[in-house]
Formats: structure tokens, C-alpha cells, sequence
């Protein structure tokens, strides 16, 4: 029976933890088995709940978060017979009972943001993030690299909602940060921002601009008024590490990019009226020669900077 | 002269309202179609039946014996710090600066200097608020509202663009060098009672206890603590006594900022090793609620910190082994707080007028 | 900084500070009346909650709003009971509100819709939309006119602009929490109920030998404090949003206790202290603003605690000693 | 019980064969464990004055404010003019046509004087037409009565006498018949005092019944027709005034002789302990308060300070007490000492053997929630005769002021008790304990007996005479001219922050105080 630990967000972040939450219970009702799973509320229930859960013979262990890692690496060595598995992590050195999963947000980033400057009619594109972290800027920075290639000449408008937890559930301060680019001249706005992002998702469409989700699909929100959605599949990752199972393949990191469809754009009936046959060509084309290498997208983690936007 | 016996008052009555929060805590459980008489099981063999379990409870306990007993000294000078959040989270800078300055070769040498640097980052995020309170007549509650944002601005700041070690892509400080690692309660226990490697707990609690201890000799037995007290009651009769409110104000927020600040050398040394965002995780809060619960008092403090260590950590054995959303547990903590700590006459009304009734017609018959 | 610009910064200064306002007005009447209270937050979230929940089973906004009141209510109620009733500390009352508040309502949300502790989006009549007002440039008369919005806007004279972009426009909650400032200091001041308001707050004893019940009054204020939470929760939840969110009052019945110290507990005083946190805020928001403003490249974060930073300088330099309520924070206690 | 008086005559006005206007039955009530009231019975004839007299914390005001629906009865029953009446509530006194003026006001202190008589007496639910119309209605009782006072002033502006016939006001303004006053002569002065009596004897003439509570026997000889005497909670004695006497009635009060009139030997002053020179002080609302106040006190004298409250008394006690920043000068034992900054505060002034008996007991002289020991090196703090090391030495605290509460007559004698559980003489008593045996140069008195029973009074009068003879420095302010011709050896006189002028007590008068205290001089000063 596999064991899902959610990182501090909770599993109704409206981000990737109910992206794992959304996996696993897909695999749940897919496969008629049962997981367990726990949020937890505070740091020092990482490595308890890794503990107590390996303990209790839980296999495989997944979880969220890249917060964990560093923890997760050291519990594992105390339990070689329990796979561990997290999302978004990174460790310099990979015991063999672990899986790494990460995921190229940059690159699935990078294509909404060649959508958003081909749809936007004013050359001015949003992004809102939830707080100014690395992570955050690394998908705005994909983005940014990839209205910047369609439209060199493009204004960016980038802000983050705050620096306390409530940053990330919102709304309303989404909302307002929404109108403030729409006012500054912004026509599609990406926010990558959790609960605070069902704010701007909602401006945007009652303000009749367009709007980027991310994590999973959210075009279905507000159908015709989302452009498109960064996704992440998290849910896919979680709902295969428990496919596999006790036999999953551990001892090392896995890259989850555009080649490997972890990360990409959602195309689904609510948006295909707004992703003309040009714009899903030329993002196709991009995506094809991002798999082939032929461009390459920057990630903010490789020295800290982004070659698009001054964070 | 009292109606009630003392042994009434301080365990009977808080009791009672206990086992009514946990009534109404087991029909919530219930509306979720859970087993509540399993769930108090779990929670109490997990937090109290096993060196565990009070590994971890006495872990958290710890984090709010310090803000509460931050909240309490201040209130004792009838100033109301709400800035325990923000002054935890700059002692939590303060213990990561001091951590990563030196290689630190012993952590009997760390932690001395890392709480001086926790209680000195405590303390200036509280000098601001003091000065303004004293000097300009500024509200204490607003600008300590305030300086809690500024505090997780402060530290988002120095943890992303400052402390973050290049390569790391995680918004949290390097690890600190081993030297620094506090004794955890394994280490420290060993041979007598077997708490497993992993538990948090720490050192840091006896510094906990010693601080109760400090803080009650400081408030009832020290010249200082008899002024910040009458000042607390009366400023009119402070000032007769030529007692200087600028002075206790400073000294009272001062003392109340180093001890929040402190509660770092639990999380951020002990527990995590390294420096990350929001490691307060609202404990400068719940030290309003129990110091309000004990009543400012330091042994209260201890209780109602251990109290709602028991909360944390049952919750925790909740939520791993229950399925229980996290939010049940905060839906707990409010009927806990609400029934022992606002509702509390609720019970002691009716017990009260049976001792009096007792008293009574002991009286008649001794006549 | 250009006019439009200026316009659409108060213009969110507004939608900013009504929820602020409404709850610092809830706070006020508490507070007046000698009941401390940190549980604005708590009560502005569960109205949220059960408006958009109620909104959203029945289609319409108004039985939402009913539901969010209501609901704030019951919260104020269990204020009440504490606080007057049994003499309870009124601050730990509103600490345990805000906990039961916090969790209750994710609880809830999640049992009855199963979307991750939020309530499905609310769309068309339950939700409440915005007032054109007469004469005000907006949709309708684009729809009419058959021309985009911006255009028309763009050619009208600055006072026109002014009125459809920032009085007009807003949802009626906003034009509701704006009436309530004359609508409170009218009843604190100009009627009976007001002046017993007052004076229970200073000096209950007074009121009592008065022949006036402590009780009764403390918790008609009590009340109050949870229709106006009610409707600032509702606001949020059905007139800013779509729907409920967790924990989506962010802090802002702390903001609102700020902004009802820094009023002195004084209705005008608390519509200008609220247009000013509201003003702080929404111009944090404008980095365009801020860049043009200030010479360098401020980071982010200083950009956001702004706010925080300047109300303390505002407090410190031109706002005096705020004296509360002298009975406040006690409970009413004649014989022990 | 001792009951003299044939209630149902002798009171003026009132017609043959009525029944009394109040008649309490059997009441009895306890707080807690404390027996406040026990089966007590009492009857008012409708038109009288009746006073109540008793120790501090007898009762009196517990069975008034029953009277008044303030508090419940435990058992008893209340009967107005002759009708069984339900007092569950003061709003069921008030239409019973009950007034009550309490010993601490209940007023609104940042309300209006109009404000504070309309409370619970509004007529509609909105203000605008009731306080117009009750601001005739005041204007009309103010004259009748002869009871000025300004309807838009605020309560917490005006002094204590204008409070009280606020107070007063307001029980006729809502028709009062029958007029509870406790203790209301506490805080005025003597010419306040006789006006008031001379309103309370008009309105007994008009028909109307009053209960008057007071520690002052002259007061009770002056006005009542009847006295009551309340001992413990019981009620021990009922007399007619004309056939008793000021003795009889404290010794019915306290079970003993006492001597109420003050004993002490001719003064015999030694050098000069403190020296005043052109002392002025300004408050905050830029009025000045003091204006230029020069005199000096010797060892082994007392100087009383007399004047109608509001005068500069308080501020000059404060310079003094170190509580207030001046100008000027003032001389301790010939050095001078600082008026503002640091070295100005409380605790330089005590370091300089100046004590300080407050004229506010609760608000300044004590911490109502300690405990009688801490209250007892309260402002000695510092004093490292109360501290071991860094601690307080708490046990030596509590030992010493067993003693201090044995030879203050402190009751209960507990140390433990914290101050807000003593009745106002025994506090009274435990900040006269604590100044007085310091032992200083200087002692600053305000108001020493004010609230306060007889019993405590003749005690309280005794130790500031002993400190005198033995040699020290005593600076009396005081509103009671009994007092201050009792105690003082030279009366200084102040009017408007000023000295009008000095008098040696037997070779004045109460009438030739009363001028000065008025500003009336005869040339001389300024
Ligand atoms: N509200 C109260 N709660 C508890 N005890 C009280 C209360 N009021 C009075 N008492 C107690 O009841 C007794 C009678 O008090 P009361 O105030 O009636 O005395 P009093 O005769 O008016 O005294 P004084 O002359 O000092 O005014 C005292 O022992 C007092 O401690
Ligand atoms: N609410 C109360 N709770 C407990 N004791 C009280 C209360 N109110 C009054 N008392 C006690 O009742 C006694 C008499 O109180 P009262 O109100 O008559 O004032 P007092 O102490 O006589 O003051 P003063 O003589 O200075 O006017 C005191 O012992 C006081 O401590
Ligand atoms: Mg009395
Ligand atoms: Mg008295």
C-alpha cells in the first residue's frame, strides 16, 4: 500500500499537491486500492510522518515538495527495504531506495508564454506569482523567455502576492494585482500563485482578458476565458510511482520535460476557440525543437538569473 | 476569603472544560464519519503513551512555553504583543547567522551564542514597537501587527537572495555546521528512557524550563518584575512611585521580544539545522492563547504549552493515521481554547455555588 | 503618474478597503460597547463561507448574503456568550473563533462540494455584480453605443472619469459599507441606542444604575459586529470573488483592528483610516507606480511590506495617544 | 435591637397613620462567604431625612444599593410606601421613585453633564428632541434647586461637587421621591457640604424621603431626624437625632469610647526641613496651576494647607511628591533638589526622605490587585533593606508587615489580602503604615481621611501626631476645615494656585478661612 505525504500547502493548494492528490486518486479508483495519506501542518512532521509511515510498511513513500528532499534522504538510508519517491526535490547524492522526480516548468512556461504574447493584442502580458522564491521565478522566467522569443519587444508585468503562508490563498490581493496589469496594459496574465491564482483566473475573465493556470488544467474554470494552462503533471507521476508500486525503480532523479509530456500546455474544448491554427503550430513547432535541443530554454536554477526578465 | 478551594479552580474547572471541548470535538468527528472514541485513543497513546509521543509534544511544547512566556511578561505590563510571529522569525535569523558565522567546533558553545543572537534579534524586532509605545504614545497591537509582516518580508528577503547558498534552488539557509547540532532528547536520555533517534525534542526544552523559572523569578521575586507589575495595574500609582514607564515599557518589550525570539534555537537549531521560511509557523500566535490560558503565569504557560504540544502531536497521529483533514485538528485547538480558556466560568459558575452551598450548610450543622 | 492611473489606484483603494471598513465598523460597535474583539477575521470568513455556499445552492446572491450574516452571526453570538454571558477573556474568545473559523469552514466546504475545501465558482445571480450608476460610462452604454469601453473612456473629461470609473461601477456591498459610516456615527450619536452604546462601553455601572440592561446592550453590539462581518465576508467571497476560498480573509481582520485603533474608535475616522491601509495597499501593488516613484529597483519584498512600514511612520508621527474604551476588555462583573 | 425611635411620627411633614415610605424586611445578602447583610429591618417615614451610620465595610452601602435594585437580595422583602415592591432591577427602583447617589459615581466621565442625566431617561429612541427638551427640563430643577451646573460641560472636566449634583440632578430629573445619598459629603467642601444640606432640607420639606449615608457625625446631628447604626452586617441601632448625641453615636458605631475631637501638645518646631520658593507649575492645557507658592515647614510643625478643591493643593503635592515638573525652587535639609528631569521622579524624592501620602488611595497610593506586602514597600521597592541579593526579600516583606498592619490596626490583618478586599480606612490605613514608618523629614498628606469611619480617623489623626512630636516635617492638604483646624500648628490658606495667607489655628475661624478660601483677602499677599 503506497503512503502520499502533501507538502505544507495542504492538499487543496489549487496547485501541485492537489495535482498529487488528484493522482492518487485516480490510481485509487483506477485500481480499486487504497493509500494513505497526511498533510502536514508543521517542518518537524516531515521526518516523522516518513518515519512512522515507512515503519508501518508503507511502500512506496511519495511525496511532495522540495522541502522534503534533503529529509527524505537521510530517512531513506534507515529503511533500505522502502522506496521513496518525491516530486520536485533535488539531492546531490541519491540513495538507492529513492526516486527523484522533477519536472522542466521553464519549458512548459516558456510555451504558455509564446500563446500569451501571440494572443495578446497590446504586447503586454502578466505573470503573478505567490511569493518570491526561486521556484516562482523559475516559471516566470520560462515564461518570460518564451513571449520574449515571439515578441521581443513585449512588456512584462511580473509581481508576487507576499511573504507570509496567506500569500498563497489570496484571492482578492490576486484579484487586485490582476486589475493593476490589466490597467497597466496587460491582456493575458499567467499566475502561478495557488488559491491566490483563483483570483486572478477570475478577474481576468470577468475583465474579458485572457488568462494562463498552471499546475492542472484550469481552462474549465472559466471556459473561453483561459487561454491555457501550464500543466505539470504531478498527478501523473504520483498516479505511476503508485502503479509501480514496491517495484518502482528507484536510485535516481528523473527530469520530467516536454519530451517526457510531464510538462506541456492544456488544449481541451473550452480553449480550442481561442488557440488559432497558427498559434498552436508555432508552439508545437517550438516544443518539437525545445525536445530536439535546437532551443533552449534557460532555467532560472542554473545561475540564479533570468536572460528575459530582472527579477 | 475565596469560594472555591485552589485544587478546584486549577485543575477541576480547566478538566471539565476540557472534557466539554472533547465532547463537541467528538460529534465534529463524528459529522465526518470518523470514530471519535478511536481518534481520542489515537491521539492520546500518540502523544502521551510513548517516549515518541512525548518527543514530539514536548517538542512543540517547547516553541510555545518560550511565546507564551513572551506574551506574558509583556502583558504583565499591560502591553499586548500580538509581534511574537515576527520577533520568532527574526530570532530565527539571528540563530542562523550566529550558526553559519563560525565553525562552530562544540554545541555547548553554539548554543550559548546562538541564543544570545535569537534573543537579540528577538528583542530588536520588539524595540521599535517599545520605543514608538513609549516615546510617541503608538499602539502597541497595530505596530506589532505591522512589524510581523515586516519581520516575513525581512526574512524572505535574507533567505532568498542572502542566506540561500547558490546552488540551492530551496528559499532556506545552508545547513549549519555540524558543531551546532543541540542534543536531542535520544542523545541526551539514552540509557533511561529509550525517546527514538528521530524525535525533535532538544535541550532547547530545558532551556524552556529554565526560562519558565527565570521568568517567574524575574516577574514576582526581582525589583524590576515588582515595578513592571504595578506598572502593568496602575500607571497612575507607577507613576507616584516614581516608577519610569519608559522603562518598563522598553524593558518589558524588550525581555518579551528576546524570549520569542529564543523559541528559535528550538525549531531552527535544534529541529531543522538550517534556516527556512515561515519555521514559526504561527506559534508566535498561539502564545497569546496560552499565555491568555495560564493565565500569565509561568507554570500555566508550561501546562497549557504542553497542552497544546499534546494538540500538535495528537493531531499529527490524527492526520497519519486517521485520514483526518488537518483542518479537524484546527477545529480541535478552537474548542480547546474556546472552552477551557473563554468559556471557562461556564463551568466554574455551577461549581462554585456547590461549594458554597457545601460551605453553607457546613456552617448550619457546625452551629 | 498620470490621472488614470491616479483613478484606478483609488479605484482598488476601494474595493480594498470595503472589507476593511465594514469589519473595523463591526469592530467599532463592539468595541464601543466594552467587548474586545480579534474575531473580526473569524466571523468575515465563515460569512464568506456560507455565502458563497448558500449563494451557490440557490442561484442567488441575496439568500448567500443572508446565509454569510447569518452564519457571522451565530459566531458573534458565541462572542457574546463568552464574553457577557460568562465573563470569559474576550481576547481568548476571539483567538478560539479564529481557529474554529479557519477550520470550520475547509471542513464544511470540502464535506459538502468535495473541491478541495472551496465552493464551486459562482456565476451570473449569485454573484453580486456592479452598479452602473446613471449617467456613468460603462458596459451598458458601450453596448449601446455599439463602441468598446476603453474608447469612450478615453474621451470623456476627467470629472466624468471620475465618477464611472471610480463612485460608479462598484458592487452594491461597497456602496452599503460606504452608507454605513454616516449610518453608524448617526446611530453612535443621534439616538438613544447610541448614546447607552457609548456609555456601556465607557462606564457599564453608570448604564446599569442607569436602569438600562449591560447585558442586552453588549450584546445587541455584539450583533451588529456580526451583520457588518457578515456582510464584509460575503463581500469578499460574492462580490470581489466567486466563490469561497480557505483562509481567503488573509489577515485582514487584524488589518481592520489596526485600522480601528488608528481610528480611535471613531466612525469617520475609521473610513479614513481603512481608505488609507486600503491606499497603502493598492499602491504596493503598483510596481509601475513604485518605479516611477523611487529612484532604484526596490525588491520586491520591501514593495510589499510598504504598507506596513508606512503605517507605522504614520502612526508614530501624526497619530497621538488612542485611548480605548475605558470599560473595554472587562467583563461586567457587579458582586464576586 | 435596639430601637429608640417611634418612626411613625416625629418626622416632618408627614401625615399621621401613613404608612413609611420604605420599609425593608428581614434583607439579608452575602457575597460569597462575606455576610454583608444579615436579617436587617428598617423603617423610613416618608418626608424624613434618615441617616445611616457604621464602620467601613458594616454594610451600608450593600443594603442601600439592594434598596436600589443595584444588587439581589438573598432574602427580604421591600415594602415602598407601604406596597410590597419587587426590586429586581435599578430600572424597577427608578419607577419605583428611587434615587440613588452612589459613594463612587456612576457617570460617564467623557460624556456631557445633559448626556449623563438623559441616560436610561430618554424619551424616543432617537436624541434630538429628548435633549432639547431635557435640557429645559435640567435648567428648570438646576434653578429650582439651586444647582448650577453647565449642561455641555464633560463630566471628567468638572470637579467633584459639580459631579455630585450631577448625580443628584439626575435622580430628580427622573422624579425621585424617595433619595439615596452614600456618603456624598466625602469630597465637598464645607460650603459645598452646607449647600447641599440646605438642598436636602428643601426637598424633605417638598415631601420627598431621604437616606443619607455619612462618617461625619456633625452632618448627622445637622440634618437628620433619624439615625440608624449599622455594626457587621446587622443592623444595631435606630434613634431619633434629637435625642442622641455625637458620643452616644460612636460608641453604638464602634462598641468603644471615642474621642473625637484631636489631642495634641503645643508644637515645638526645631530647623527648617523643607523651603519653597516661587513654585509654579503649568499643565498640559498650557493653564498654569500653581502661580508663584512660597512657605517653608519645620521640624516638629505641621502646616495644613487649606482651600476648595481645584486651587493648586494637588499640584503642589505632586511637585512635591515628585508626580509633576515645576519651576521654582525647593530646599530639603537646606539642599536644593531637582523640579524636572531624571533625578525629579518619586524615588528621588523618597531617596531624599520625602513620603507621600497620596489625596487618591486607589488610583495612586496603592495597587488595588496586590497584596497588602507588596502594597507595603510599594515605591520602596528599590530599598535594599527589602531585597537579598538580586531577589526580593519576599518572607521579610510579609514578616515586617505583619508588624506594620498590628501596629496600624490594619483589619483583617492579613498580608496575603490583596488591597481592592480592604475596606477604604484600612487601605487608608496600610499607605499610612507604609509612609509614616519610613520615618521621614517630610511627610505629604492629601485628604488622609477621607471615606474613611471614625474609629479609623481618631487613629489616623494620632500617628501624624506622633511623627510630628518626634521631630518631623508635615505637610497636611485637606478640604476638611475640622481637620485642618484640628491637626494644623499654622494653616496656610490657598485660592487659585496662590497663598492668600497664613493663620495660626487659635487665633482663627472657620469664617475667616472660608473668605480666604473664597479669595477674599484684606489686603494683604497678592
Ligand atoms: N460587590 C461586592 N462583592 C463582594 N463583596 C462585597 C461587595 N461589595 C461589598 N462587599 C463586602 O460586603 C461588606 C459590606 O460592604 P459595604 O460596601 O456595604 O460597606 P459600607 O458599610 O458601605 O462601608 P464603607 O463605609 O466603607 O462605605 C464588606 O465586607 C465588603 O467587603
Ligand atoms: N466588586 C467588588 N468585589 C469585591 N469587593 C468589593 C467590590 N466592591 C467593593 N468591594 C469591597 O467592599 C468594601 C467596601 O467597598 P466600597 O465600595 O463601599 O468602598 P470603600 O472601600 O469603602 O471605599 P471608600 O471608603 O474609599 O469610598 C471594600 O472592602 C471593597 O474592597
Ligand atoms: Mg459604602
Ligand atoms: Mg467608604
Amino acid at each position: 500500500e503506497p503512503a502520499l505525504i502533501y507538502d505544507l500547502g495542504g492538499k487543496f493548494d489549487k496547485s501541485f499537491n492537489e495535482a498529487a492528490f488528484n493522482g492518487a486518486e485516480r490510481w485509487a479508483k483506477d485500481t480499486g486500492g487504497s493509500y494513505r495519506e497526511i498533510e502536514i501542518q508543521s517542518e518537524a512532521q516531515r521526518e516523522q510522518a516518513l518515519r512512522r509511515f515507512a515503519e508501518a510498511g508503507f511502500n512506496p513513500v511519495v511525496t511532495t515538495g522540495f522541502a522534503i528532499a534533503e529529509i527524505m534522504g537521510e530517512v531513506a538510508k534507515d529503511y533500505p527495504d522502502t522506496k521513496f519517491v518525491n516530486v520536485d526535490g533535488f539531492l546531490p547524492e541519491i540513495p538507492d531506495n529513492v526516486l527523484l522526480i522533477s519536472f522542466q516548468e521553464h519549458q512548459g512556461s516558456y510555451l504558455v508564454g509564446m500563446l500569451a504574447a501571440m494572443a495578446s493584442e497590446s504586447d503586454t502580458v502578466g505573470f503573478i506569482g505567490g511569493m518570491d522564491i526561486p521556484l516562482i521565478r523559475h516559471f516566470g522566467c520560462g515564461y518570460a523567455q518564451g513571449v520574449k522569443s515571439v515578441k521581443p519587444d513585449a512588456k512584462i508585468i511580473a509581481n508576487m502576492t507576499g511573504t507570509t503562508p496567506a500569500a498563497w490563498n489570496d484571492p482578492v490581493k490576486g484579484s487586485e494585482l490582476a486589475k493593476a496589469q490589466i490597467s497597466q496594459g496587460a491582456d493575458v496574465i499567467y499566475a502561478a500563485a495557488g488559491g491566490t491564482g483563483v483570483g486572478v483566473l477570475q478577474t481576468a475573465a470577468d475583465e474579458n482578458i485572457l488568462s494562463i493556470g498552471v499546475d492542472s488544467n484550469q481552462n474549465h474554470l472559466h471556459p473561453g476565458k483561459v487561454l491555457t494552462s501550464m500543466l505539470k503533471r504531478v498527478d501523473v507521476a504520483v498516479y505511476d510511482a503508485m502503479t509501480a508500486g514496491p517495484d518502482i525503480e528507484t536510485g535516481k532523479s528523473m527530469t520530467l520535460g516536454l519530451a517526457e509530456d510531464g510538462v506541456g500546455y492544456a488544449v481541451d474544448e473550452n480553449n480550442a476557440e481561442l488557440l488559432s491554427d497558427d498559434m498552436k503550430a508555432a508552439v508545437e513547432d517550438a516544443k518539437a525543437k525545445i525536445i530536439a535541443g535546437e532551443i533552449s530554454v534557460v532555467s532560472y536554477y542554473e545561475n540564479s538569473s533570468c536572460p528575459a526578465y530582472d527579477f | 476569603m475565596e469560594v472555591m478551594p485552589k485544587w478546584a479552580d486549577v485543575v477541576l474547572v480547566p478538566l471539565i472544560s476540557l472534557v466539554l471541548a472533547m465532547i463537541i470535538s467528538a460529534l465534529v468527528i463524528l459529522g465526518i464519519g470518523e470514530d471519535p472514541w478511536a481518534a481520542l485513543k489515537l491521539m492520546v497513546q500518540g502523544a502521551l503513551g510513548s517516549p515518541y509521543g512525548w518527543g514530539y509534544t514536548l517538542y512543540y511544547a517547547t516553541n510555545f512555553i518560550f511565546t507564551g512566556l513572551a506574551v506574558s511578561v509583556a502583558f504583565h505590563a499591560a502591553m499586548f504583543n500580538i509581534g511574537g510571529e515576527g520577533q520568532a522569525t527574526l530570532g530565527g535569523l539571528g540563530v542562523a547567522l550566529v550558526c553559519l558565522a563560525l565553525p562552530w567546533p562544540h554545541w555547548a558553545l553554539a548554543l550559548p551564542a546562538a541564543t544570545l543572537g535569537a534573543a537579540l534579534f528577538g528583542a530588536a524586532w520588539a524595540a521599535i514597537p517599545a520605543y514608538l509605545a513609549a516615546k510617541r504614545g503608538s499602539h502597541i497591537v497595530i505596530t506589532t501587527i505591522m512589524f510581523n509582516f515586516i519581520g516575513a518580508a525581512v526574512l524572505n528577503y535574507m533567505l532568498v537572495n542572502v542566506l540561500r547558498p547558490p546552488s540551492s534552488m530551496d528559499p532556506a539557509s545552508a545547513k549549519f555546521p555540524d558543531g551546532t547540532a543541540l542534543p536531542s532528547f535520544h542523545d541526551m536520555f539514552s540509557p533511561i528512557i529509550a525517546f527514538p533517534k528521530s524525535v525533535p525534542a532538544n535541550i532547547s526544552f530545558l532551556i524552556a524550563l529554565v526560562a519558565c523559572l527565570v521568568v517567574w523569578l524575574l516577574i514576582w521575586r526581582t525589583r524590576f518584575g515588582f515595578e513592571l507589575r504595578a506598572f502593568g495595574k496602575s500607571e497612575s500609582a507607577a507613576v507616584y512611585a516614581g516608577i519610569s514607564p519608559t522603562k518598563i515599557i522598553m524593558g518589558s518589550m524588550l525581555i518579551s521580544g528576546a524570549l520569542a525570539g529564543m523559541m528559535a534555537i528550538n525549531t531552527v537549531q535544534g529541529e531543522a539545522g538550517r534556516l527556512v521560511l515561515n519555521s514559526v509557523e504561527g506559534a508566535g500566535f498561539i502564545g497569546i492563547a496560552v499565555a491568555l490560558m495560564g493565565r500569565s503565569h509561568p507554570a500555566g504557560v508550561l501546562i497549557a504549552a504542553i497542552l497544546f504540544g499534546f494538540l500538535y502531536q495528537g493531531g499529527a497521529e490524527l492526520a497519519l493515521w486517521m485520514s483526518i483533514p488537518r483542518e479537524l485538528v484546527v477545529v480541535i485547538q478552537g474548542l480547546v481554547i474556546l472552552f477551557t480558556g473563554a468559556l471557562d466560568n461556564m463551568v466554574r459558575m455551577p461549581i462554585e455555588r456547590v461549594f458554597l452551598w457545601r460551605r453553607r450548610s457546613r456552617q448550619a450543622a457546625g452551629e | 503618474m498620470d490621472f488614470s492611473t491616479l483613478i484606478q489606484i483609488l479605484d482598488s483603494t476601494l474595493r480594498l478597503a470595503t472589507p476593511l471598513l465594514l469589519a473595523c465598523l463591526a469592530g467599532l460597535f463592539s468595541e464601543r460597547s466594552g467587548i474586545f474583539d480579534i474575531g473580526l477575521e473569524a466571523k468575515m470568513l465563515i460569512a464568506a463561507f456560507f455565502s458563497a455556499a448558500f449563494a451557490y445552492s440557490t442561484g442567488s446572491v441575496w439568500l448567500g448574503l443572508l446565509a454569510g450574516i447569518a452564519a457571522s452571526m451565530v459566531f458573534a453570538a458565541i462572542h457574546g456568550l463568552a464574553s457577557i454571558t460568562f465573563r470569559g477573556n474576550q481576547l481568548i474568545s476571539g483567538v478560539a473563533l479564529n481557529f474554529l473559523a479557519s477550520g470550520m469552514t475547509v471542513l464544511i466546504a470540502q464535506n459538502w462540494f468535495q473541491q478541495g475545501g472551496r465552493t464551486p465558482s459562482l456565476i451570473g445571480g449569485a454573484r453580486f455584480e456592479g452598479i452602473e450608476l446613471p449617467f456613468a460610462i460603462g458596459p451598458n452604454e458601450a453596448a449601446e453605443t455599439g463602441r468598446p469601453l476603453s474608447e469612450l473612456l478615453s474621451e470623456a473629461g476627467p470629472l466624468q472619469l471620475l465618477y464611472s470609473e471610480l463612485i460608479s461601477g462598484h458592487s452594491i456591498l461597497v456602496y452599503v459599507a460606504l452608507a454605513a459610516v454616516p449610518a453608524t456615527w448617526w446611530i453612535l450619536y443621534r439616538t438613544r441606542f447610541g448614546l447607552r452604546l457609548r456609555a456601556v462601553g465607557e462606564n457599564p455601572a453608570a448604564v446599569d444604575t442607569a436602569g438600562v440592561s449591560v447585558i442586552g446592550l453588549r450584546y445587541a453590539a455584539v450583533v451588529i459586529a456580526g451583520l457588518l462581518c457578515g456582510i464584509a465576508g460575503a463581500y469578499l467571497a460574492t462580490g470581489l470573488q466567486a466563490g469561497f476560498v480557505k483562509d481567503m480573509t488573509a489577515g485582514r481582520g487584524y488589518i481592520a483592528l489596526a485600522a480601528l485603533i488608528f481610528a480611535k474608535w471613531r466612525p469617520w475616522y475609521a473610513l479614513g483610516a481603512c481608505l488609507l491601509f486600503g491606499a497603502l495597499q493598492a499602491l504596493a501593488l503598483r510596481t509601475d507606480v513604485a518605479e516611477a516613484i523611487f529612484p532604484f529597483k526596490m525588491p520586491v519584498q520591501l514593495l510589499d511590506s510598504l504598507p506596513y512600514i508606512l503605517t507605522v511612520v504614520i502612526l508614530a508621527g501624526f497619530v497621538g495617544k488612542a485611548i480605548p474604551p475605558r470599560a473595554g476588555g472587562q467583563p461586567y462583573v457587579k458582586e464576586r | 435591637m435596639k430601637d429608640l425611635a417611634d418612626n411613625s411620627a416625629g418626622a416632618a411633614g408627614a401625615a399621621p397613620g401613613s404608612p413609611p415610605a420604605i420599609e425593608l424586611r428581614g434583607i439579608s445578602k452575602a457575597f460569597g462567604p462575606v455576610q454583608a447583610n444579615k436579617d436587617i429591618s428598617l423603617s423610613v417615614a416618608k418626608g424624613a431625612i434618615h441617616g445611616i451610620i457604621g464602620e467601613n465595610g458594616a454594610g451600608k452601602s450593600t443594603l442601600m444599593s439592594i434598596l436600589y435594585g443595584f444588587y439581589k437580595a438573598d432574602r427580604g422583602e421591600i415594602l415602598i410606601n407601604g406596597q410590597p415592591t419587587e426590586i429586581p432591577d435599578s430600572q424597577a427602583a427608578i419607577a419605583a421613585g428611587i434615587g440613588m447617589v452612589f459613594q463612587h459615581f456612576k457617570l460617564v466621565e467623557n460624556f456631557t453633564v445633559l448626556e449623563n442625566v438623559v441616560l436610561g431617561a430618554e424619551e424616543g429612541a432617537l436624541l434630538a428632541t429628548t435633549m432639547s427638551n431635557a435640557r429645559k427640563h435640567l435648567t428648570e430643577i438646576a434653578e429650582e434647586y439651586e444647582m448650577n451646573v453647565d449642561p455641555d460641560a464633560v463630566i471628567e472636566e468638572i470637579g467633584v461637587g459639580q459631579q455630585q449634583r450631577v448625580e443628584i440632578l439626575k435622580s430628580l430629573y427622573r422624579n425621585a421621591e424617595i433619595l439615596i445619598l452614600d456618603e456624598p459629603t466625602g469630597v465637598l467642601t464645607p460650603a459645598e457640604a452646607d449647600h447641599l444640606f440646605r438642598i436636602l432640607r428643601g426637598l424633605r420639606d417638598e415631601g420627598k424621603t431621604i437616606i443619607l449615608i455619612t462618617h461625619k457625625l456633625r452632618e448627622i446631628m445637622d440634618v437628620t431626624d433619624t439615625v440608624s447604626v449599622m455594626r457587621r452586617g446587622e443592623m444595631t441601632a435606630t434613634v431619633k437625632t434629637a435625642e442622641t448625641s455625637p458620643e452616644e453615636l460612636a460608641e453604638l458605631m464602634v462598641g468603644r469610647k471615642v474621642l473625637l475631637r484631636v489631642d495634641k501638645k503645643p508644637a515645638q518646631p526645631g530647623a527648617t526641613i523643607v523651603k519653597v520658593e516661587n513654585l509654579r507649575v503649568v499643565d498640559e492645557d498650557k493653564v498654569e496651576r500653581l502661580k508663584g507658592v512660597s512657605f517653608e515647614v519645620r521640624a516638629g510643625e505641621i502646616l495644613g494647607i487649606a482651600g476648595v478643591a481645584g486651587n493648586g493643593q494637588s499640584e503642589l503635592l505632586n511637585v512635591l511628591g515628585g508626580i509633576t515638573a515645576a519651576t521654582g525652587s525647593i530646599q530639603i535639609n537646606g539642599n536644593e533638589i531637582d523640579l524636572t528631569g531624571k533625578h525629579s521622579d518619586g524615588r528621588s524624592r523618597r531617596e531624599r526622605s520625602i513620603a507621600h501620602v497620596p489625596e487618591d488611595r486607589q488610583r495612586a497610593g496603592l495597587i488595588m490587585d496586590f497584596t497588602a506586602w507588596e502594597n507595603i514597600v510599594f515605591g520602596y521597592q528599590w530599598d535594599p533593606a527589602y531585597s537579598s541579593g538580586w531577589l526580593m526579600d519576599n518572607a521579610g516583606i510579609r514578616a515586617e508587615t505583619e508588624g506594620k498592619m498590628e501596629r496600624f490596626d490594619v483589619r483583617p490583618p492579613h498580608p496575603q489580602l490583596a488591597a481592592k478586599n480592604f475596606s477604604g480606612g484600612n487601605q487608608q490605613k496600610i499607605v499610612l503604615a507604609r509612609e509614616i514608618e519610613r520615618n521621614p523629614d517630610l511627610l505629604l498628606v492629601g485628604q488622609p481621611t477621607r471615606g474613611v469611619d471614625i474609629g479609623a480617623i481618631e487613629f489616623i489623626h494620632q500617628r501624624i501626631i506622633e511623627l510630628r512630636d518626634a521631630g518631623k516635617a508635615i505637610l497636611l492638604v485637606s478640604v476638611e476645615l475640622d481637620e485642618i483646624m484640628g491637626l494644623s500648628d499654622r494653616i496656610a490658606v490657598m485660592f487659585d494656585g496662590r497663598i492668600m495667607g497664613e493663620r495660626l489655628p487659635a487665633e482663627t475661624n472657620e469664617g475667616e478661612l472660608g473668605l480666604l478660601m473664597a479669595g477674599v483677602t484684606n489686603g494683604e499677599n497678592s
